[in-house]
C-alpha cells in the first residue's frame, strides 16, 4: 500500500511539474508550485521524513507562494511570448538525464537497509543518541547538536539571504500613511477613515476570523518550537510558522499596517540577534572549557542535562533568526513600489521597440575615470559647452 | 539480467530534468526560479528517498514508559537533517533570486533574458562607437593642436 | 488486513483520486478562479492524506503536520485572492 | 470489545468521509461553472474532511483525538472562508454563471461599486464594533 501511495504521489508529482512548464500564465503557474510543494511534502511524509515535510509544509505551500505572487505584482504575470520547444535545451536535458539514469543502474534498491547509506554514522546516531542526549527525535538531536556548526552555517545563510534581500530592495519603500507626527504613537482612529477601511470593507469576513485566528497560529508556532525535541517540529519549522502569522496579517490588513506594527529596523536587529544567540552558546561552551557548540559541559554532572540546554537555546536561535528573515523578506517585497516603467517587449525579428542611443549609454568605467572633475560638475550643472568654462 | 529497483531514482532525474529545461529553455526570469526550485526540490527528494528503509519508521524514538523500545527499524534521519535545513535556505536563496528579478525588471523594464540580453548588447554597441567616436576626436585635436577644451584636458 | 489499516488505505485511495481530480481542475483553467479553487481542494486532501498516512504507518502522532498544512494553505490562498483582487500587495490599489 | 465498537464506528465516518471527498471532486470537474464547482469544493472541505477527521478520531489516543478536533475546528473556519471570498472576489470581478436561462440575475451587470461598497462598509462596521462607523 505504501509503495502504491508513492508511485502514485510521484505521478502527480512529475505531471504537475510538465503542466508548469507549460503553462505561459505565471499566475496559473504559482500557484501549480504551489500544488507542487503540496504533493511532494505529501511524499515526504509517505517517505517518513517527517521533520522534512514539516519544513516543506511551512515553507512551500504559504511563504515560497507568497513570494512568487509578490515579485509577479512588481514585474508581469505573463511570459512575454510563445517559445517553441528548444531543441538544443532538450538535447542537453535528454542527454544529462540518460546519464543520470546510467548512473542509478548501480545505486542501491529503494528501501534497502544494507545501502551504503545506512552505515556507520546512521547507525551511530540512531543507537546512541538516546543514550548520549535523550531526546526522542533523532533528527533534532543531530541538527542541534552533532552536526550543530553545520547547522550554524545554514543559519548564516539564511541571514545573508535576508540582508541580501534588504540590501536589493530595502532602499525605495513607499511611505508610511503620512499623518504628521511619527506613525507609532499614533492611535489608530486619528488617521483617515477612507485610507483606514480600504480593504476592510472589501473583506469584513476573512478579517474577521484572521483576528480571531492569529494567536492560536502564534501559540501553535511556540508549540512547535518547543516540541521539537518530542515530535517533528524546531526552530526552523516554529520560524516559518510564527512569520506565517505575520504574513497572513500583512495580506489582510496591508502591508503598511504591518510594517507599522513591527518596524524593519527593528527586525533587522531581531534577525542578528538570532544568530548571536546561536554563536553565543557555542562560546560559552568554549569558555566552560568544551568545544565549539559542545553542550556537555554546561551541566558536567550529567551532560545530557546539557545538552537540553543547549539544544533549547540553540533552537531557540534558529528560530527567532528565521521569523525575522521571512517577516523582512514579505515586508520587503510587499512594501516595494512597483516600478511604472512600461514593459519593453521584443517583436518578431527579435528587436526592442525601445532604442538605444549613445546619449543613454552609461559610461564606462574607465571613461568616467577620465574624466575630470570639472567635465562631470559641468554636466550636473548644465551639459552645455558654455558651463565647461567653470573653474575647478 | 534483471533491472535494479531504483524507479524512484528515475523518477527524481525526470523531476530534476524537467527542472533543467525550465531553467534553460524558458526567457522568463521568475519562471526560471520556478524551474530552479523545482530542480532543487528533486535534489531533496533524492536525498530523502536514499534514506529510506523498507519497513522503517520515522526517526523518532518510540517510547515505552521513558524508554525507546528495542528492535524497532528506523529510517536514515541524516539525509532528513541535511534536507531539513535545505529548505529553508532554498526559500531564503529564491527570495534573493526573487529580489535580483524585480531589479532587473526595474532597470532594464523587462523580465525576460532575450530582451535584456538585447538590451544589453545594443548598450555595448553604443558605447563602443562612442568611445571610437571620442578616440577619433582626440586623435583629430592633438594632432591639430587645435583648441583645448576642457574635455579633451586629459588626453594632452 | 486488519480493519483500521483497510479502511485507511481506502481512505487514502479515495483522497488520491480527488487530489487527481483538482490537478485536472487546475491545470484545465478555465478561469483564475478555478486554478485557486483547485489549489485549496488539493490543501484539504494533503491534510487529509497526511493525517490518513498517520493511522496506515501507526504513528499518528504527525497530526502537528497537518495542522501547518492547513494554515499554510489558508494563507496561502488569501494570499492568492489578494494578488488575483489588486495586482499588487500594496495598500491602496 | 468497547474498542471494536469504537472502531466500527470510527470506519463508517472514514468511508462517508472518503466517499464525500471523491463525490466533492467529481462535483469540481464535472459541474459547469465556476459558483457550482465552489459547492463542490466545499463539499469536499466541510463535509468530506470533517466525517473523515471524525472518523480518525475513534482510532486515535486522547491528545491526537483533541489535535484532530481543533484541525477539524480550523478546517471548517479556514476553508469556508476561503472559498467565500474566493466566490466574492469571481462575482466582484465579473465571472458569470454560464449556460443559464435568460433573465437570470446573474445575467444582469454586477451592481455598482458605490452600493456595494455601502453594504459592504456596514457589514464592516457590525464586523467590528470598537471602530466607530
Amino acid at each position: 500500500m505504501e509503495t502504491a501511495i508513492t508511485v502514485v504521489l510521484f505521478v502527480l508529482l512529475l505531471a504537475t511539474a510538465i503542466i508548469l512548464g507549460r503553462q505561459r500564465n505565471l499566475f496559473a503557474a504559482s500557484m501549480l508550485t504551489g500544488i507542487f510543494s503540496l504533493v511532494s511534502a505529501g511524499l515526504f511524509t509517505v517517505m517518513e521524513a517527517v521533520d522534512v515535510a514539516f519544513t516543506e509544509a511551512a515553507v512551500g505551500a504559504g511563504i515560497s507562494t507568497v513570494l512568487m505572487l509578490a515579485t509577479l505584482s512588481l514585474t508581469e504575470d505573463v511570459e512575454a511570448r510563445e517559445k517553441k520547444i528548444s531543441w538544443p535545451a532538450l538535447a542537453v536535458v535528454v542527454l544529462t538525464g540518460g546519464a543520470l539514469i546510467y548512473g542509478t543502474l548501480d545505486m542501491p534498491n529503494f528501501g534497502d537497509p544494507h545501502a551504503v547509506v545506512h552505515g556507520e554514522i546512521a547507525r551511530y546516531y540512531i543507537d546512541r543518541s538516546w543514550d548520549e542526549i535523550g531526546l526522542p527525535n533523532m533528527v533534532t538531536s543531530i541538527l542541534a547538536s552533532y552536526r550543530g556548526s553545520d547547522t550554524f552555517g545554514e543559519l548564516g545563510v539564511v541571514f545573508v539571504a535576508g540582508t541580501s534581500v534588504l540590501l536589493l530592495l530595502g532602499g525605495r519603500r513607499s511611505e508610511l500613511p503620512a499623518s504628521g507626527e511619527s506613525p507609532g504613537h499614533e492611535r489608530p482612529s486619528s488617521r483617515p477613515p477612507g485610507k483606514r477601511h480600504a480593504h476592510v470593507r472589501e473583506m469584513p469576513v476573512v478579517r474577521t476570523v484572521a483576528k480571531v485566528m492569529l494567536p492560536y497560529i502564534v501559540l501553535f508556532a511556540f508549540y512547535v518550537q518547543a516540541h521539537g525535541d518530542f515530535g517533528p517540529g524546531g526552530g526552523f519549522q516554529a520560524g516559518v510558522i510564527l512569520a506565517t502569522a505575520f504574513i497572513l496579517f500583512g495580506l489582510v490588513f496591508g502591508p503598511q499596517e504591518l510594517v507599522r506594527h513591527v518596524p524593519p529596523e527593528r527586525l533587522e536587529r531581531i534577525m542578528a540577534v538570532g544568530l548571536m544567540i546561536y554563536g553565543g552558546v557555542g562560546v560559552v561552551a568554549m569558555l566552560l572549557g568544551g568545544q565549539f557548540l559542545a553542550y556537555g559541559v554546561f551541566t558536567p554532572s550529567h551532560p545530557s542535562h546539557g545538552h537540553h540546554y543547549g539544544i533549547f537555546m540553540v533552537e531557540l536561535g534558529v528560530g527567532i533568526t528565521v521569523s525575522a528573515v521571512m517577516i523582512i523578506i514579505y515586508a520587503t517585497f510587499a512594501t516595494r513600489r512597483p516600478s511604472l516603467a512600461p514593459q519593453v517587449v521584443l517583436d518578431a525579428e527579435d528587436r526592442c521597440e525601445t532604442e538605444v542611443s549613445a546619449d543613454d549609454v552609461p559610461l564606462v568605467p574607465e571613461e568616467r575615470a577620465l574624466r575630470s572633475g570639472a567635465d562631470l560638475l559641468a554636466e550636473g550643472a548644465a551639459g552645455t559647452d558654455a558651463a565647461s568654462e567653470v573653474p575647478s | 539480467m534483471t533491472l535494479p529497483n531504483v524507479w524512484n531514482y528515475w523518477a527524481v532525474v525526470v523531476l530534476m530534468m524537467v527542472g533543467l529545461y525550465i531553467v534553460i529553455a524558458k526567457p522568463n526570469y521568475v519562471k526560471k526560479l520556478m524551474g530552479l526550485s523545482l530542480f532543487q526540490v528533486s535534489v531533496i527528494m533524492l536525498y530523502v528517498s536514499m534514506g529510506r528503509v523498507t519497513g522503517g519508521t520515522a526517526p523518532i524514538y518510540i517510547l515505552d514508559d521513558g524508554a525507546p523500545r528495542p528492535f524497532v527499524l528506523y529510517t536514515n534521519p541524516v539525509p532528513h537533517v541535511l534536507m531539513l535545513t535545505a529548505i529553508v535556505v532554498g526559500i531564503a536563496t529564491t527570495a534573493v533570486g526573487l529580489a535580483l528579478v524585480v531589479r532587473i525588471r526595474e532597470a532594464y523594464g523587462s523580465s525576460e533574458e532575450d530582451v535584456v540580453a538585447e538590451l544589453d548588447r545594443r548598450e555595448v554597441e553604443a558605447a563602443n562607437a562612442l568611445a571610437a567616436q571620442r578616440a577619433a576626436e582626440s586623435d583629430a585635436s592633438s594632432a591639430t593642436a587645435a583648441h583645448a577644451g576642457a574635455s579633451h584636458e586629459e588626453h594632452a | 488486513m486488519t480493519l483500521t489499516a483497510a479502511v485507511m488505505s481506502f481512505a487514502a485511495v479515495a483522497i488520491l483520486v480527488t487530489m487527481v481530480m483538482a490537478l485536472f481542475r487546475a491545470a484545465r483553467g478555465p478561469t483564475t478562479y478555478d486554478r485557486i479553487l483547485a489549489l485549496n481542494l488539493f490543501g484539504t486532501q494533503t491534510v487529509l492524506l497526511i493525517a490518513v498516512t498517520g493511522f496506515l504507518y501507526e504513528r499518528p502522532e504527525w497530526m502537528d503536520l497537518a495542522m501547518v498544512y492547513g494554515l499554510c494553505n489558508f494563507v496561502g490562498v488569501l494570499a492568492v485572492l489578494r494578488f488575483s483582487k489588486y495586482g499588487s500587495f500594496m495598500e491602496d490599489p | 470489545m468497547i474498542t471494536d465498537v469504537l472502531h466500527v464506528i470510527g470506519a463508517f465516518f472514514v468511508v462517508v468521509g472518503a466517499l464525500f471527498c471523491v463525490i466533492g471532486g467529481i462535483g469540481v470537474i464535472r459541474l459547469p461553472d465556476f459558483y457550482s464547482r465552489c459547492h463542490g469544493s466545499g463539499i469536499t472541505d466541510s463535509a468530506g474532511a470533517g466525517a473523515l477527521l471524525l472518523g480518525l478520531m475513534f482510532f486515535a489516543p486522547p491528545l491526537v483525538a483533541f489535535k484532530l478536533l481543533a484541525l477539524v475546528a480550523f478546517l471548517w473556519v479556514s476553508s469556508t472562508v476561503s472559498t467565500h471570498s474566493l466566490a466574492k472576489a469571481a462575482y466582484s470581478q465579473g465571472v458569470r454563471i454560464e449556460n443559464v436561462p435568460r433573465k437570470d440575475w446573474t445575467i444582469a451587470p454586477p451592481p455598482p461599486p458605490a452600493a456595494e461598497d455601502a453594504v459592504l462598509a456596514d457589514a464592516a462596521s457590525a464586523a467590528d464594533p470598537e471602530e466607530p462607523a
